[in-house]
C-alpha cells in the first residue's frame, strides 16, 4: 500500500544522514519511537521529536537504552510502527531485547549510528565495528536482516526497506549507519507519498477462539494479532510453542529456533539487497558498505587507472550476507578486497563464503575517519597480483 | 425473599475460568505461594468492575511472578527480566484506549527494574502495577532480594541480610505514584477492592501484595510453613490508612502498615503530552488516535 | 560556522544543481567548543567527504586560524576576520579580508556575522549564483529573523563590491574549510 | 453471619447459603481455606490427591454462608462455592443458637 501522506515532507532538502533517516522512519509509517540520546544518532530522534506532534507519532525519551528497546516491542504489538535509535553503548544494551523481539517475533527496526569502540571509545567519529555484533549481539540463536547507507539519500530511501522487512519477515531490523554518514549534509529528495510503498502490519483474520499466534502455514511466517482486539493471546520469550505457551522441551525448542533462523536464511535471496559494478570479468572484487562503500570508489577508480579489472559489490542489506552471489564469485575471480573501518569484520564473512578459493583481504582503518583511497588501492594492486 | 442466584456456572468449573488458562493449570507455583491468590483477587476485581477484557493487556517480567501473564486469558506479554514497565510504557502509548496491568516480582520490579519502576511513576505513565513481594528471589533460589527485610537469612546472605531494604510504596510515592497501597495475600478483600478501585483510576498505580515463600524464605528463616507465614500476616498486619509512607519499612517478622496510603488524580504522561501540544502547537497538533497509530490498509 | 556550511551546501545542492556534502566536526562535548564544517562541492559526485587541503579556507578568528592555517593548498584562498586575523601567507596563496564582525554589529546583532562572511564568501568564490545563495539562507535561518539575515548577507556582498569589485577572480574553487 | 447476642427476630433472619465445591486434584495442601473459613465448613483431609495433597473436604455443608472466602484465598483455583438459596433457622437452631463471644477479629 501506499504511505500516509502525513509523514512524509516532500520536496529537496539539504538533511544529513541522522535527519534523513528520520524523515525515512516517518515516511516509512513509524509512529511510535522511543529512545536515548547518544551521540552520533541524537539527531534522528531529535528530528523526531519535532516533526511527530504534527503526524500523529509519540515520542517518549525513555530513562534509558533498556527501556526504550523493551518499550518499542511492547509498542510494536499494537500494531504501530515502531523504532529506536542509538549508538555502539546503547546499542550493547539493546541487545538483550533485540533477543526479544526476535523470539516473540515482533516487527520493530533498531538504528545504530555507529561510532568506534570498544566501550565510549570515540563518541563523534566514525566506527563500523558494531557489524558483528548487529549479527551475533544477542544470546541464542536467530537471524537477523541489517542494512548499510552510504549516504544520506540512502539513509532516506532504505528506511522504507527497513520497516517493510521488519513487518514481512516478523523481525527486529537494524539499521547500521555510521557517524560519517549520520554527520554528513547532502541533498536528499524525498518522494512524493504515493511513490512510497510500504507494508502495513498484516492482522490475522482467524477468529479469536481458533487463533494461535505461532502457527504457520507454509511460509514460515505467523498471523499476528495486536493488544485489544480481543484475541487474548500469549507470547513470552521462553521457547513456546504454536500457541505462545512456554514448553520446555527439546523437539519445542528445534522447531522453534529452526524456523527463527530459517525464514530469514532461507529467504536470504529474496532479501539480499546490492549494487554491483565490474564484477563480471574482474579480477578483484570489493565488497563495501557504509560510508567505506564511497571512499573505497576512488580507490577502484585509482586501480583501474593502472589497468586493474576490479570490481564492486555494495552490500545494501548486510545481513543476511548475499553468500549466493560471493560463493559463485569466489570461482571466477583473484581476491576479495574488504575495505572497512574496524579490525575485520565483514572480511570474515566474505573468507567464509570464498571457502578458501580466493584470499579475502582485509584493508582496515581503526576509526575515527575514513580510509586513505591510495590505500584501497594498493590493496587491489597487491590483489590482482 | 430468597436472592435470586445470579452466578450459573458449570459446577465442575470454577468461576475464575474464564479469566484463567485452564489449559495450562496446575500452575508452577509452589504449594502455598500467595501469587495465586492475588491473581484470583485481580480476576475478581476486573469480573466486577464491567471492564471490556479484550482491551486488558497484562505485562510481566521474570521470575515466579513473571509466569502471571502466562496464566491469565487475557493479551499477555512475558517479557525480559525487570522490563515489564517498559514494555507495558510501549503497549500504552502505541494504544491508549488499553488498560495495561504490569505484574512484578520484587527483584524484578525494584531490583534490575528499578530504574523503569521510578521513571515510569515519575511521568505518571498510566499503568496499574502490582509487586508481589516475598522478600527474596524466589525462581533462582533465594537470594537476597532489593526488600529482603534486616538479618533475614537469603541463599546468598547465609549469616543474615545486613543491606537497607527499599520501601517499595513510599518509593513509589515519592516519585509521584497517583495511587499507592500495600496489602498481604490474606487481606483478600481489601486487595480485591484495591485493584477495583486502581482499575478505575488513571495514571501509575502501585499496590504492593506481600505473599508467602515457604520454599525458601520460610525455610531459609525457619519461620514454618506457608501458612505459619499467613498466620503472621493476620498478626501482625495493620491497617493504616493514609499513613505516611515514610513510616512503612517492614523489618524481619515485624509489623506490616497496609493500607491505601495515596489516591490523588494527577495528569498522565498522554494527558501532559497532549495538553501540552494543544497548547503550544494548536491546530497543527495531530494526536495518535485512541486506536492507536498503526496505519491501516 | 556549522550554519553557513549548510547554507553554502544547501545553495550549492538544492539551489544550483552541484554534489555538495557537507561534515561538520565537534569535540566530545558537542557544542560549545572551537568548531570546523567542512564543504566539499562538485560536479560529480562526492565520494571523499572529509578534506585534508581544502582551496578555500573561512575563518573568523586568529584561534581557529593558527590551528587550520597550514591545511589550505598552496594556491588556495583565504577569506577572513579582517579585525581579528592577521594573515602570514604562502605564495601563491590569496587572500580576501572582510570586517564582518563590525558591519554585523552596524546591523545591530553581532550574531549575524556569519552570514556577513557568507555573502562575502559567495561574492569572492562565486561558488554558486548569489541568488541561490540569498534563497538558502531565507530557507535556513530562524522564523523572523530572515529580513536582518538578508541584510546582513546583502552587507557582505556589498562589501565585496566595494572593496574588490570585478577585481577578484571567481576561482574554481572545489573545497571549502571553515573554522572559528 | 455472625452475632454477638441472640437476635429476636431470629426466625425471619435470612441465612445465605453456598455449595461448597472442590477440585481436589488441583489443590496443594496450602490448608488456607480451612484455617480462614469462618464457619469451620472445611477440614483436612486424610487422604491424598492425585498430586500427594491432602486436600480440604467439607465436614459441615449447612454452616457455609456463601461467603466465598476460601474461593478467594485458594492461590490454586481449587475450591469456590456456589450461591443457594436463602434459608431460615429451623427451631433447634434457634433453641440452641449461642451468640458468638470471641469472633475471630480478621479484617480481610
Amino acid at each position: 500500500m501506499k504511505t500516509d501522506p502525513l509523514g512524509v515532507l516532500t520536496g529537496e532538502h539539504y538533511l544529513d544522514g541522522d535527519y534523513a533517516c528520520g524523515e525515512g522512519a516517518m515516511a516509512a509509517g513509524c509512529r511510535f519511537v522511543a529512545g536515548y540520546p547518544i551521540t552520533p544518532s541524537t539527531e534522528v530522534v531529535e528530528r523526531i521529536s519535532q516533526r511527530f506532534p504534527m503526524i500523529g507519532g509519540t515520542f517518549i525519551q525513555m530513562e534509558d537504552e533498556l527501556a526504550s528497546m523493551a518499550a518499542i516491542v511492547g509498542a510494536s504489538w499494537t500494531g504501530v510502527k515502531s523504532m529506536t535509535v542509538t549508538s555502539g553503548p546503547g546499542f550493547s544494551l539493546m541487545m538483550e531485547n533485540i533477543g526479544l523481539a526476535a523470539m516473540m517475533e515482533t516487527p520493530c527496526v533498531v538504528v545504530n549510528v555507529q561510532r568506534g569502540g570498544p566501550s565510549t571509545g570515540l563518541p563523534t567519529m566514525v566506527g563500523q565495528a558494531d557489524m558483528m555484533q548487529a549479527r551475533w549481539g544477542s544470546h541464542g540463536d536467530y537471524e537477523i536482516i541489517a542494512l548499510c547507507p552510504e549516504s544520506p539519500q540512502e539513509a532516506f530511501d532504505l528506511m522504507t526497506d527497513a520497516f517493510n522487512l521488519a513487518e514481512e519477515y516478523r523481525t527486529p531490523v537494524l539499521f547500521m549507519m555510521d557517524e560519517c554518514v549520520g554527520h554528513m549534509t547532502e541533498k536528499v529528495v524525498i518522494p512524493d507519498p504515493d511513490k512510497i510503498d510500504i507494508v502495513p502490519r498484516k492482522l490475522t483474520r482467524a477468529k479469536p477462539e481458533e487463533y494461535k499466534p505461532y502457527l504457520v502455514n507454509g511460509n514460515m511466517i505467523p498471523e499476528f494479532a495486536r493488544a485489544g482486539d480481543g484475541y487474548k493471546f500469549h507470547t513470552t520469550g521462553l521457547t513456546h510453542d504454536e500457541k505462545g505457551y512456554p514448553v520446555m522441551s527439546e523437539e519445542c525448542q528445534a522447531v522453534l529456533v529452526k524456523r527463527l533462523v530459517d525464514k530469514i536464511r532461507l529467504n536470504a535471496d529474496e532479501i539480499a539487497k546490492y549494487k554491483e559494478d565490474g564484477v563480471d570479468g574482474a579480477d578483484v572484487v570489493l565488497v563495501t558498505y557504509g560510508i567505506t562503500a564511497r571512499v573505497a570508489r576512488m580507490g577502484i577508480d585509482l586501480a583501474r587507472k593502472k589497468g586493474v579489472k576490479v570490481g564492486v559489490i555494495r552490500l545494501q542489506i548486510v545481513w543476511p550476507f548475499p553468500e549466493k552471489r560471493i560463493r559463485e564469485l569466489a570461482g571466477k575471480i583473484k581476491a576479495f578486497v574488504v575495505p572497512e573501518i574496524n579490525y575485520g569484520q565483514i572480511v570474515l564473512e566474505v573468507e567464509r563464503c570464498a571457502a578458501g578459493k580466493v584470499p579475502a583481504i582485509l584493508v582496515s582503518h581503526m576509526g575515527g575517519g575514513v580510509h586513505n583511497p591510495e590505500d584501497i588501492r594498493d590493496a587491489i594492486l597487491e590483489a590482482a597480483k | 425473599m430468597s436472592k435470586v442466584i445470579e452466578r450459573t456456572i458449570d459446577a465442575t468449573e470454577h468461576p475464575i475460568s474464564p479469566y484463567i488458562r485452564m489449559d495450562r493449570m496446575p500452575h508452577i507455583w509452589c504449594p502455598t505461594c500467595g501469587i495465586g491468590t492475588v491473581v484470583k483477587c485481580y480476576a475478581t476485581a476486573l469480573d466486577e468492575s464491567g471492564i471490556d477484557i479484550n482491551k486488558v493487556s497484562i505485562v510481566s517480567g521474570i521470575g515466579c511472578t513473571g509466569r502471571t501473564a502466562g496464566y491469565m486469558n487475557l493479551d499477555g506479554f512475558h517479557t525480559t527480566h525487570g522490563r515489564a514497565v517498559p514494555f507495558a510504557t510501549g503497549l500504552k502509548l502505541g494504544r491508549p484506549e488499553l488498560l495495561v496491568t504490569v505484574f512484578s516480582g520484587d527483584g524484578d520490579l525494584v531490583g534490575i527494574g528499578g530504574n523503569h519502576f521510578i521513571h515510569a511513576a515519575r511521568r505518571n505513565i498510566d499503568l496499574l502495577v502490582i509487586l508481589i513481594n516475598n522478600f527474596i528471589y524466589g525462581m533462582t533460589g533465594g537470594q537476597n532480594a532489593p526488600t529482603t527485610p534486616i538479618t533475614a537469612k537469603t541463599s546468598t546472605m547465609p549469616f543474615g541480610n545486613f543491606e537497607r531494604p527499599f520501601n517499595i510504596p513510599h518509593l513509589a510515592a515519592s516519585c509521584g505514584a497517583s495511587y499507592v497501597a500495600r496489602y498481604t495475600s490474606l487481606h483478600v478483600r481489601r486487595m480485591t477492592k484495591a485493584f477495583k478501585e486502581a482499575l478505575s483510576r488513571k495514571g501509575f498505580r502501585f499496590i504492593e501484595i506481600v505473599t508467602p515463600c515457604s520454599t525458601l524464605y520460610a525455610r531459609l528463616n525457619k519461620l514454618g510453613t506457608g501458612l505459619n507465614l499467613i498466620n503472621y500476616y493476620e498478626k501482625s498486619s495493620e491497617i493504616r490508612n493514609g499513613v505516611d509512607t515514610r513510616d512503612i519499612d517492614i523489618s524481619f517478622q515485624d509489623k506490616i502498615i497496609c493500607g491505601k496510603f495515596i489516591d490523588e488524580e494527577r495528569p498522565t504522561f498522554l494527558d501532559m503530552m497532549h495538553d501540552h501540544y494543544k497548547r503550544t502547537l494548536g491546530d497543527r497538533y495531530v494526536p495518535m488516535s485512541n486506536e492507536g497509530g498503526m496505519i491501516r490498509e | 560556522m556549522v550554519l553557513s556550511g549548510h547554507i553554502i551546501g544547501h545553495a550549492c545542492a538544492i539551489n544550483a544543481g552541484m554534489h555538495a556534502t557537507m561534515i561538520q566536526s565537534f569535540g566530545p562535548e558537542a557544542r560549545g567548543s572551537a568548531c570546523s564544517t567542512t564543504l566539499v562541492v562538485s560536479d560529480t559526485e562526492v565520494l571523499y567527504p572529509y578534506i585534508q587541503r581544502p582551496d578555500i579556507f573561512v575563518v573568523m578568528s586568529s584561534e581557529g586560524y593558527n590551528q587550520y592555517r597550514d591545511e589550505l593548498k598552496d594556491d588556495g584562498i583565504l577569506i577572513y576576520e579582517k579585525d581579528l586575523v592577521h594573515p602570514k601567507l604562502k605564495k601563491g596563496q590569496a587572500s580576501y579580508g572582510i570586517t564582518s564582525t563590525r558591519i554585523a554589529e552596524s546591523l545591530g546583532r553581532k550574531i549575524v556575522q556569519n552570514i556577513v562572511m557568507l555573502g562575502f564568501f559567495g561574492s569572492v568564490t562565486k561558488i554558486a549564483p548569489r541568488e541561490a545563495l540569498r534563497e538558502a539562507v531565507l530557507s535556513s535561518v530562524p522564523a523572523g529573523t530572515e529580513e536582518l539575515n538578508l541584510k546582513a548577507f546583502d552587507a557582505g556582498c556589498e562589501y565585496f563590491d566595494k572593496e574588490f569589485g570585478d577585481a577578484a577572480k571567481g576561482k574554481s574553487g572545489k573545497k571549502v574549510k571553515a573554522g572559528t | 453471619m455472625k452475632f454477638w447476642r441472640k437476635p429476636l427476630d431470629l426466625d425471619q433472619v435470612e441465612i445465605p447459603r453456598g455449595e461448597v465445591h472442590i477440585i481436589a486434584d488441583r489443590c496443594k495442601g496450602c490448608e488456607f481455606c480451612v484455617e480462614y473459613c469462618p464457619k469451620d465448613v472445611l477440614e483436612m483431609s486424610t487422604e491424598f490427591n492425585a498430586k500427594g495433597y491432602h486436600s480440604p473436604i467439607v465436614v459441615k455443608p449447612n454452616e457455609c454462608v456463601n461467603c466465598g472466602l476460601c474461593e478467594m484465598i485458594c492461590p490454586e483455583f481449587a475450591i469456590f462455592c456456589i450461591q443457594l438459596e436463602n434459608r431460615r433457622l429451623v427451631d433447634q437452631e434457634i433453641e440452641s443458637f449461642e451468640p458468638e463471644t470471641t469472633p475471630r477479629m480478621v479484617a480481610l
